[in-house]
Order: C-alpha cells, then structure tokens, then sequence
C-alpha cells in the first residue's frame, strides 16, 4: 500500500479523502490556494504546501506545480477527488510520467471516456442503447440547427468537453435554440475550455439514474448497485439514492448488465460511474461515464457498507477488489441531501459568505460530510457546497424519517442555504412516494413558504423583539439589525 | 413599547411592560426565553411548548422555527406608521441588484423595456456557473445601471425597474 | 402507536430517545431540572417541564411528578432512558396505575430481576451458572467474614439493591475486608439507599460480556448479539465492542441460549441485556439482569442496522418483533468510547466544568450521541458523560482504524476528560489484538505521558508562547492564563 | 524574548526578535501560524508540516497536538530565575486541594504519618461516586486542614505533605 498520498482537492472531498488514508495508515499531503490556509483538509492533512491564489486555474487546477508538489515530498499516489482535475487525461498522464501512482482510471481511459462522443461510440459498440443525436461535437448554431431538426425537439444541448451538469439547456421549439445555444456555448467555453456541444434528444419524465463499477487492474469488475439522482436544479443534483424508488431488480440487472458491458469495452479501471436516464417504460438510454469519485458516493458506501476510498486506494495500488459480486450484500436505503450556499428561494443562486451560526445534525443513521466550521467562508470561487447530509435506514421510509429528523436538527446561519428546499420536499407527496424525475424541482418549487403555527409563530416573534432590541446599539455587522432594516419593506408590500 | 412582527405568513403583535412583561396580542403570555448563542439562537418555551428559533441572518431576514425556515421583519409603533409613508413614496420601485460579486455577461434587457415578474434582467457569472438576475415583479425598466462585460460587485445596482401598477 | 411520549431523563439518552420518536412522528414531552433549562434535550422536545432543582432526588427521580406531568400533558407513554428511574419497579407501577404505558420491563419483571438474588435463582433454576456466594443480602461484616471464608478469596462485594458498577469492591486478602465492606456498604447506601451487600467468588481475568435481548407482549423473544464491555474503571465502563474479540461462534450461541432461558424464566418484556463474566477457558457465570436500554446500545444498532429505542417503543405498544431470529444478520464491527468529563491522568476522577472548545468527528463510519455543544456545562449533579462515540466497520480492524481516526479529530476543552485514556487505548498492542480483560485499566493505566516528535513539540511550543502572550492583559478566565502560572510549578519540579 | 516552552515530554527554546520573527532552539523557522479559535485552537505549518494544537484549558494546562494530549507549561528567561529561586524556597511541599465539591466522606492520614506516593490521604464523595485522593509524592502529613463529614469547595486545601528528601 502507499506510503504517502497527495490530496489534489479541497473542501470536504479532501477531508474524505484524508480521513481513509489516516484509517489506512498512509500519510497525506494537502495542497492549497492562499483563501484555503485554514481549511479543515489543510489542518487535518499531515503536511500542507500553498499552489496559489483562489482562482482554480491559479491553484487546483495547476497541474506541474501539483505533480511536483507529490514529487519533492515523496508521495506514491495523488488522489484527485470530484471536480478540478479529477477528469482531467492531461494530469492523469502528467502524475503516471512522474512515476507515481494516479488514483482513478488511466489518462488513456480517461481520455476515450471523457469524450462523450467516444463515450456514445463505446456504448453503442456493445450494444448499450444511446440517446438519438448527434456523434461528433457542434460548435456552429446552423450547424445545430439542421441537427436538431434531425433529432426531433425537444433537445437537450450539452457540452462535448465535460459533465456535471454545467452548460447543458433544454430546447423545446426551433426559436428557443439561438438564446440557449448561445448561454450553453458560452458556459462550456467557460467551464471546460472548449465551445463545442453535443445534440441530444431530451427524453420527457425521464429518471437520472446511475450504476457505481469498481474494476481492477486484474480485469476484476463489479456494480455497486444504482443511485436515483433525479432531483436537480440547472442539471446539478440536489438529492441522491440508492435504492432507485422505480429501480426493480430486473432494471438494476440491466443498468448493471449495461455499465460492466462498457467498462470492460473500456477497459476501465478504478471506481466510477456510468449515467443512464431512464424513461417512465424502463427503457434507458446511457449518457456517460464519470470517470472519478462521485460527490454522492457515500450513499453507496452506507447501504454496501464498503469504503469506496479505501477500495478507489487499493486497486490503484494493484490490489484485486476483495470481494465477489455475489458477496455484496446491500442493505437497507440511504439518501443524501446536498446543503449548499444557494438561495433556494431565489432560483439556487449561489451565494458565498460566512457560516456564523452551525449545527449539524448527528445519531442514529445520519452521516455527516462537510468541511465547514462555524466561523468558515464559503468562498466565491469555489462550489459552493456547505455539507452532504446523509441518512440510511432499514428501508426508503426510515431512511426519509430520519432525513427529516437530522434537517430539523440542521441549523446554518449565515449566508441563505437549500435547506428550506430539502425541508419542504421531505414533506411534499409525491417525493415521498418516490415519484419523481429530472422535471421535478421545475414542477413542484417553489413550494409555497411555510406557514407557521400560532404558538410557533408567537415563540419567533419573541426571539424576534428581543434579537431587534439588544441590536439596535449594536455594530452594522449584527445580522439582528437588518431584523428593523426589512420591516420598511415588509410593510410597503402588506 | 408595542411591536408588530411579521414571520411565517403571520403577523404577531407583542407589547413590553416596563416591568418587563411581555403581552402577546393583548394577553400577558407566561414565556421563558433563553439566548443560546447570543442574538443568534434562542430556546423558548410558552406554556409548555418547546420551540427552537434561530436568525439565520439575511436581508430580508430569516429565521427558523423548529426546522422550518420562514422570513422575518419586526417594526414598533413609532416605526410603524413612518415607515409606512416612506413606503408608500418608495412603493414600486425595485432596485435589482447583484447578489454576489461576478462578472456580467449580459444585460439583456433597456430602458423603457416592459418585463413580466421572473423575466432574465441580466447574466451574472459566479461560482463557475451562469446566474440569471430576474425581475422581482411586471414593470417597467426605469434604469439600467450595468454594463454586460464589466466585474461587479455584490450588492452594485444593476437596474431599476418601477411597477406599472404604481 | 403512541402519540405523545414523556421521555423521564436528561442529557444524551434523552436526545437519543427523542430523536427516534421524531422519527417515528411521535411527539415528546421533555422534563428537566432547572440547571438543564437550556440542554438539547428540553430544545428539541416538543414540549418541556420544569420537574424541580438539580438534584436527582429533587427531579429526574420524582415519581409523582413526572407521572403527573405525563397525565396532564395527554402522554400515553413514559420512556425512562438508562439510570435515574428506569429500572425502578415503584416508577413502572405508578405509570402503569396512572393508566400510561412504561416503556419497559413491567414492575413484576423490575422488581424480580431488579433483585440481584432473585435474579440470581431465576438463573440457576433454569440452569445457567452463576457465581459462587452468598444468594441473600449481606448486612454485616462479620457474617461477611464467614461468607468470603466460604466462597474463598478473591471475592467481589456488590450493592444487592442496584448495578451500574456503583459500590463494588474486589478483595484479595481477608485483611482487605474491613476497609473494603465499610466503603462498598457506605457507597451502597448512597447510591441505593440500602447497605446490603452481596459476596461472590471473584473470576481473575474474566471478560464482562452481555447479550442483548429483545421480547414482545406475545412471548416473542429475540437476542440481538454480544457486547464485550471489559474495559472499565471502577467497574465502570469505558470502551464496549461487538463482536467480543473472544467470544467465536458457539460461545455466542451458548450465551444466547442462557439469555433467551433467563428471558422465558421471568417472562421478560422489552429491551434488556443479561450480563455475564466469562473465564479466560470460555465458561461463563450469569451476573445480572440490565431491564433497561445500556448505555452502549448503539454497538448493537450498528452491527445489525436496528433502532432498538423504535423496537422498544413497538413492542410497548403490542407490535410483534418485526424480524424472526434467523433473518437477523450482523454486519461488521462497532466499538463505543465513552468520553467523560473525569480526569483520566487522575485516577478518572469526575470533573465537571464549561464546555469551551468542541469538535466532534463526522464521516464514514462514525456516529456520535451527545448532547452537549460549546458553552455548555457538564454539571456536577449528574453522570459526567461528554459523548458517546461509535465507530463501525467491516471488521475489527476497519472499526478501530475509524475510531482511531475519529479520536484524532476530537476535540474537547474545558474540563478533563477520558479522551487521552481512549487516543492511548486504540495504540496499546493488546487492545489492539483483542487481549483484554476486566484488569486491562488497571494493568495498563497510566500508560506513559506521550511523547511529541520534535516537529510537532515545536508547532505546539509555538502556539503555547502566542496564547500567553496574548493571554497577559485579559481576563483571569482565559485558559491561556495558566500557561503561565503552570511554569512555576513545572521548574519547581524539574 | 526568549521562552521555554515544557511540552510532550520535550523542553523547547524559542526566542522572538523585535521584527516579530521566531527563532526555535536559535534557528530561524519557517512557520506559518493561524488562530482558528481565538487563543484555543491553532493551525501551525512549519517548513510543510500541518500540525493543529488546541490549547484544552485545566491547571496545569493540558494541550492537544494533532490529537495527542499532553501538559504545556511557558516560561520567560526573566521568570525562569525568580521563579527557581521561589520554587527552591517552597521546594517538597505539597498541597492536596479538593478537586471539585463535594462532601468528604473520611480523612485517612494524621498529621505526622509517613506516606508513600499514591497513597489514599481522604475520600471526597461527588457525582454520586467516592474518589480517593491521592498522596502526590512520598512524603510526611505535615497538616490535616479539613475534617470528614464536612463539605468542601473546589480548591479547598484538605493536606499539606512535606517530601521526606527535603
């Protein structure tokens, strides 16, 4: 096993990452941007070396500075985490010619994989079916145009060069394509380097869902079993499970079936996750691989109860996975909620700030994963991610009952979060019976804001006078002050 | 003093003794109020009942009561009628403005323009991801007060739009 | 299922209870003591009472107030955590007379097994062994001289009015006698209110291992799996584990079986855990009967994914238990540490104070009950318990690498606590293979002050100069103060 | 300044320059220090070590330093003299003090008995369990300053040992 690890992430991935290798006794290296010298990963890391400024471009995402960072400290591997250069073939390849050990698939993997064009072009070979639309990357609008026309409306609009949901728009009719090609280009521009989409035909109703593989170097390769992560905004994901609510056995035998299929026409080594999206009937089509860690794995890891680092280390290491396919016993469900620094209220938008008031919720079933302190920026330039809350029960309604209960427990002041979001869909039917798909935020939010009883509003308003009273001499920094600031407003719009 | 306190689609009107008694829409409420974590979060039980209220902070502000977060505003009676006409001269006017620093993109909309409520103003680009800055009610675009392609910072007036009701 | 439960104790037990009941869309009355205004469990309860002042006897033992508050408040269950009334069988009667359901054995099982000789010839009229001695209450010391002469030396002297480790005594030698019989009667009658002892062969390095049980209203009777919980001071416990590094397949089943007779014996109903001392060669005595949820209940809902406070609450309502034995299936490992407030570099001696400086450890594989957050006080009144941490894993080793990791990332400031005994523990090599027994604190306890490297010696002398520094004009509170009037003291001894 | 820091077992000499620089054993170190709790809790990075140290509290003071806790004790040069001086004076001299409150349950020594270390000197009886104190070192009772059956404060002086070597 290594001796020493590079952790080339940040944020709560980093501590993920740190915690296994201290379990696993292998030491660990943190790298940082200036805005990160007293993040959590930076202290709980056995050494901490600074790669520049907050911008990633300037700092986690420099790949010599990070490769020679692992070298002059003596590390045999870098773990890459989710985001940055996770996917990245380039750094794959840069950290192999160093002669250490990349922690995810090779560059060569990486490579055909992370072209979602070579990604179709796998997946069709072996017979895994594929969304209509086109092979080859677009990059010009008239171009898209005749290729939407093919494919049917509507389509989905995504960027060839990279995933996560950034720069993806749905189209519906001919005379939106101009205004979304437009937007899509340019956050593809942005987030991954190159403009150019791919063209899609948008299944309606369909579910998010994806298979966890896990293959090693010998050839070995198993499913971890699926995750239903439906639920998203901008095509990003607020909420994952496994057990998939419409996942019966004989679909997770053909997800299962349909992934092993493209990792081992692939050759995939490492852990990693193959996408589908599956339309109300069952039938789904596979849209990509994500060739690293996914922020959601921890779900997988409750109901397996395998620690997907250790095993990501372990193979990476030349280890053969040390259990059979038919050894893995899942139990129960698990769910995650993803809080993060966003106005739910006022479309997601992100928002940075200080977390000045923290409670997380903890007992029986409730994992916690966060990087955050009270006291901590949730700064600009990066995701603006605050904790994943995870719940697992002996079945979806304990696993929900306990969701709901660790919500109520949660408390993050400060900068507005997607908790009140994850608050009301717990409650709300229809997710409650497991009926939903990737419409399904759009369709149902905002919910209505809550109403408060009459004692619980009576106790607020209590702690209200009071918060405003003690304030009113107070610095302009006291959040209580702006209690007096909004009642002009409150009033005007009475 | 007399307050009215507007939180979670009620308005609860509070009155202080002197003596330090707290009436609650006119009635002496017997209440114990415990600070937690000072001004941030508070226990209180009224007549028996437990409740968990912490300010989250924010403008508007919000709370959370037990879990549940709503938005928050308290005004005293000397407050109350004052506020009301500067309101009143203010009313229908709606400052957009950058919630975050960034970069903006694109403003797509010009002076005299008529909006519907949710319509796109302008594109943000923030926290690697493009954010749509959407009018806050159908009116009319008094001023626009950003360039597409300049940096931003949060909280710069980005335009102004005035209702067409007023 | 029940509406309104009153949970009749404090601190994280109450927590713990009132959770579940969350869960399970119960509502909660509180009851506290005014030195427990603030604590977590009167905030997250639905409702909360004043039941009197802090000590026991003024309020988490009143019985007829708490009932009262019951009956007033429309509860139609009463849980009684573990300690203050909870295997009291007058508190079981008067709850059940008053028309509400006792969360728990009823008092005719309380008051048998609550008996030590009662419970003691329930065991050996259905065949279990238990220890050589006395089978009635010992009151004097002289009969008590004849009594150890007959049993022969080593012998245990034990409170027959109460368990929890409280009053006990080994004694080696018949000189010991005296001394010993005056503190354990003086505990005795302190902690029960009755200075009745009783004398038992004491087994050299035997391991207290206990079986959990679980019986329903329909004669229904499930055991749940072993704990080994030899590692204790004052024959109190401080790390308990599952599964028993001792304990191989059959020894389990023979302990299940005795457990399961004893259960049938005295028609038990409810959680409860039957504790055992098993010899170095694998026989076993029967010691007594815990007709209470333990304390280090969640080593057991880790390993077998159950919520045994939900299954007490559904077989106090007449549910069936939902599982038959052989569908039971216990995954991996779990070990608890008990963090107190009690100085362990003093003899654990209890230490109560302001909690000014906490971090609890998250992540995979970890949970925490606790009650406590910063500010807040452990008092004097009541057990010094700052948290219980639990760690679970595939296996043995998986669960103390997470602990071990865990541990590290704990922090506590403010009074003393057990933390330094458990980061030493999960390092010392016979721990760590499983080699210990009721002797192992004190054969193994002090362990050495450890030793810094000379890296870390520096980055702490570092910090140390700043805080004194700063430390000087401020108040005579600050922690940091005392950096300076230690060094006296240190240079006296040098 | 020049310090000495007792900490794990290890004596260490740091000496701050006018300039604010450190200098450990006489060597200038690289070291990179930020306060994460106001004068409790610090992240350290020397020449690429991340090491966290919380300063825990408790007299002597105990400190933790990536999770191992240990006894921390400052000195300045100036201090380091006097105090010998007062220490030599005061030298063998013990003073057992109730660690918390409670009632003490008996008083096992009289003035004059001879005591090996370890030895039980009282029982004090507090959070419903009996503790024993302990004698600190070999040494003579030189007095008994409080009775069995009485109750006593934290800190309260219950005997003075004298070591016998002094």
């Amino acid at each position: 096993m290594f001796q020493k690890v590079l952790i080339a992430n940040r944020g709560e991935i980093a501590v993920r990452v740190i915690r296994t290798c201290r379990e696993m006794g292998i030491r660990t290296v943190a790298v940082y941007s200036d805005v990160d010298r007293t993040a959590m990963h930076v202290r709980l890391a056995d050494e901490a070396f600074l790669i520049g400024t907050a911008p990633p471009g300037d700092s986690y995402l420099r790949i010599e500075r990070i490769v020679a960072t692992a070298k002059r400290t003596g590390c045999d591997a870098i773990h890459p985490g989710y985001g940055f250069l996770s996917e990245n073939a380039d750094f794959a390849q840069a950290v192999a010619d160093a002669g250490i050990v990349f922690v995810g698939p090779p560059a060569r993997v990486q490579r055909s994989l992370g072209s979602k064009t070579e990604a179709r072009r796998i997946a069709a070979s072996v017979g895994v079916p594929i969304a209509q639309g086109t092979m080859d990357p677009v990059t010009d609008v008239a171009e898209a145009r005749g290729a939407c026309e093919r494919v049917g409306y509507p389509v989905l609009l995504k960027p060839a060069g990279g995933g996560g949901g950034k720069g993806m728009r749905i189209v519906r009719r001919a005379e939106e394509l101009a205004d979304a090609w437009r937007g899509a280009t340019g956050e593809a521009q942005t987030a991954f380097g190159a403009p150019a989409l791919l063209i899609e035909r948008y299944i309606e109703h369909g579910r998010h869902v994806e298979m966890q593989i896990l293959a090693d170097q010998a050839g070995g390769v198993r499913w971890l079993g699926e995750r239903d992560c439906s639920v998203q905004r901008r095509h990003q994901k607020l909420i994952e499970e496994t057990p998939g609510p419409s996942v019966d056995e004989g679909l997770r035998a053909r997800l299962a079936e349909a992934a092993l299929r493209i990792a081992s026409a692939a050759g995939y080594v490492n852990a990693g996750t193959c996408e589908f999206l599956v339309a109300p009937d069952g039938a789904f089509v596979f849209l990509e691989v994500n060739t690293r860690l996914q922020v959601e794995h921890p779900v997988t890891e409750l109901v397996t109860g395998l620690d997907l680092v250790a095993l990501q280390l372990r193979v990476a290491a030349g280890e053969r996975i040390p259990f059979a396919q038919d050894e893995l016993v899942r139990r129960g469900a698990a769910i995650e909620c993803r809080v993060t620094a966003e106005n739910a209220r006022a479309g997601f938008l992100p928002a940075g700030g200080r977390i000045d008031l923290l409670r997380f919720p903890s007992g029986p079933g409730i994992r916690v994963d966060s990087a955050l302190e009270p006291g901590t920026h949730v700064p600009d330039e990066y995701d603006p991610l605050v904790a994943k809350l995870v719940a697992h029960g002996r079945d979806r309604a304990e696993a929900l009952a306990r969701m709901r209960r660790a919500l109520r427990e949660t408390i993050v002041g400060g900068p507005p979060t997607t908790l009140p979001f994850h608050a009301l869909v717990f409650d709300e039917p229809d997710f409650v019976a497991g009926r939903y798909d990737t419409g399904y935020v759009a369709e149902h939010w905002p919910l209505p804001e809550p109403e408060l009883g009459e004692a619980q509003a009576t106790a607020a308003a209590i702690a209200a006078v009071l918060a405003a009273r003690a304030a009113a001499p107070r610095s302009a920094a006291d959040p209580a002050r702006s209690l007096w600031a909004s009642a002009a407003r409150a009033e005007a719009v009475e | 003093m007399r307050y009215a306190v507007r939180v979670g689609g009620r308005t609860v009107r509070l009155e202080t003794s002197p003596e330090g008694r707290m009436l609650v829409e006119g009635r002496v409420v017997a209440h114990d109020v415990r600070e937690i974590v000072p001004r941030r979060l508070w226990s209180v039980v009224v007549a028996g009942g437990s409740r968990e209220v912490a300010l989250l902070g924010g403008d508007p502000p919000r709370m959370q009561v037990d879990g549940v977060e709503v938005a928050v505003a308290v005004a005293d009676e000397r407050a109350l009628a004052a506020r009301r006409d500067r309101a009143a001269a203010a009313g229908g006017r709606h400052e957009v403005r950058a919630p975050m620093p960034g970069l903006l993109k694109a403003v797509h909309v010009s002076e005299g323009d008529v909006v519907e409520r949710d319509a796109a103003l302008a594109t943000l680009e923030a926290m690697k991801m493009e954010n749509e800055l959407r009018a806050p009610a159908r009116g009319t675009v008094q001023r626009v007060a950003a360039r597409a392609g300049t940096k931003v910072e949060s909280g710069a007036l980005i335009a102004v739009l005035v209702d067409d009701a007023s």
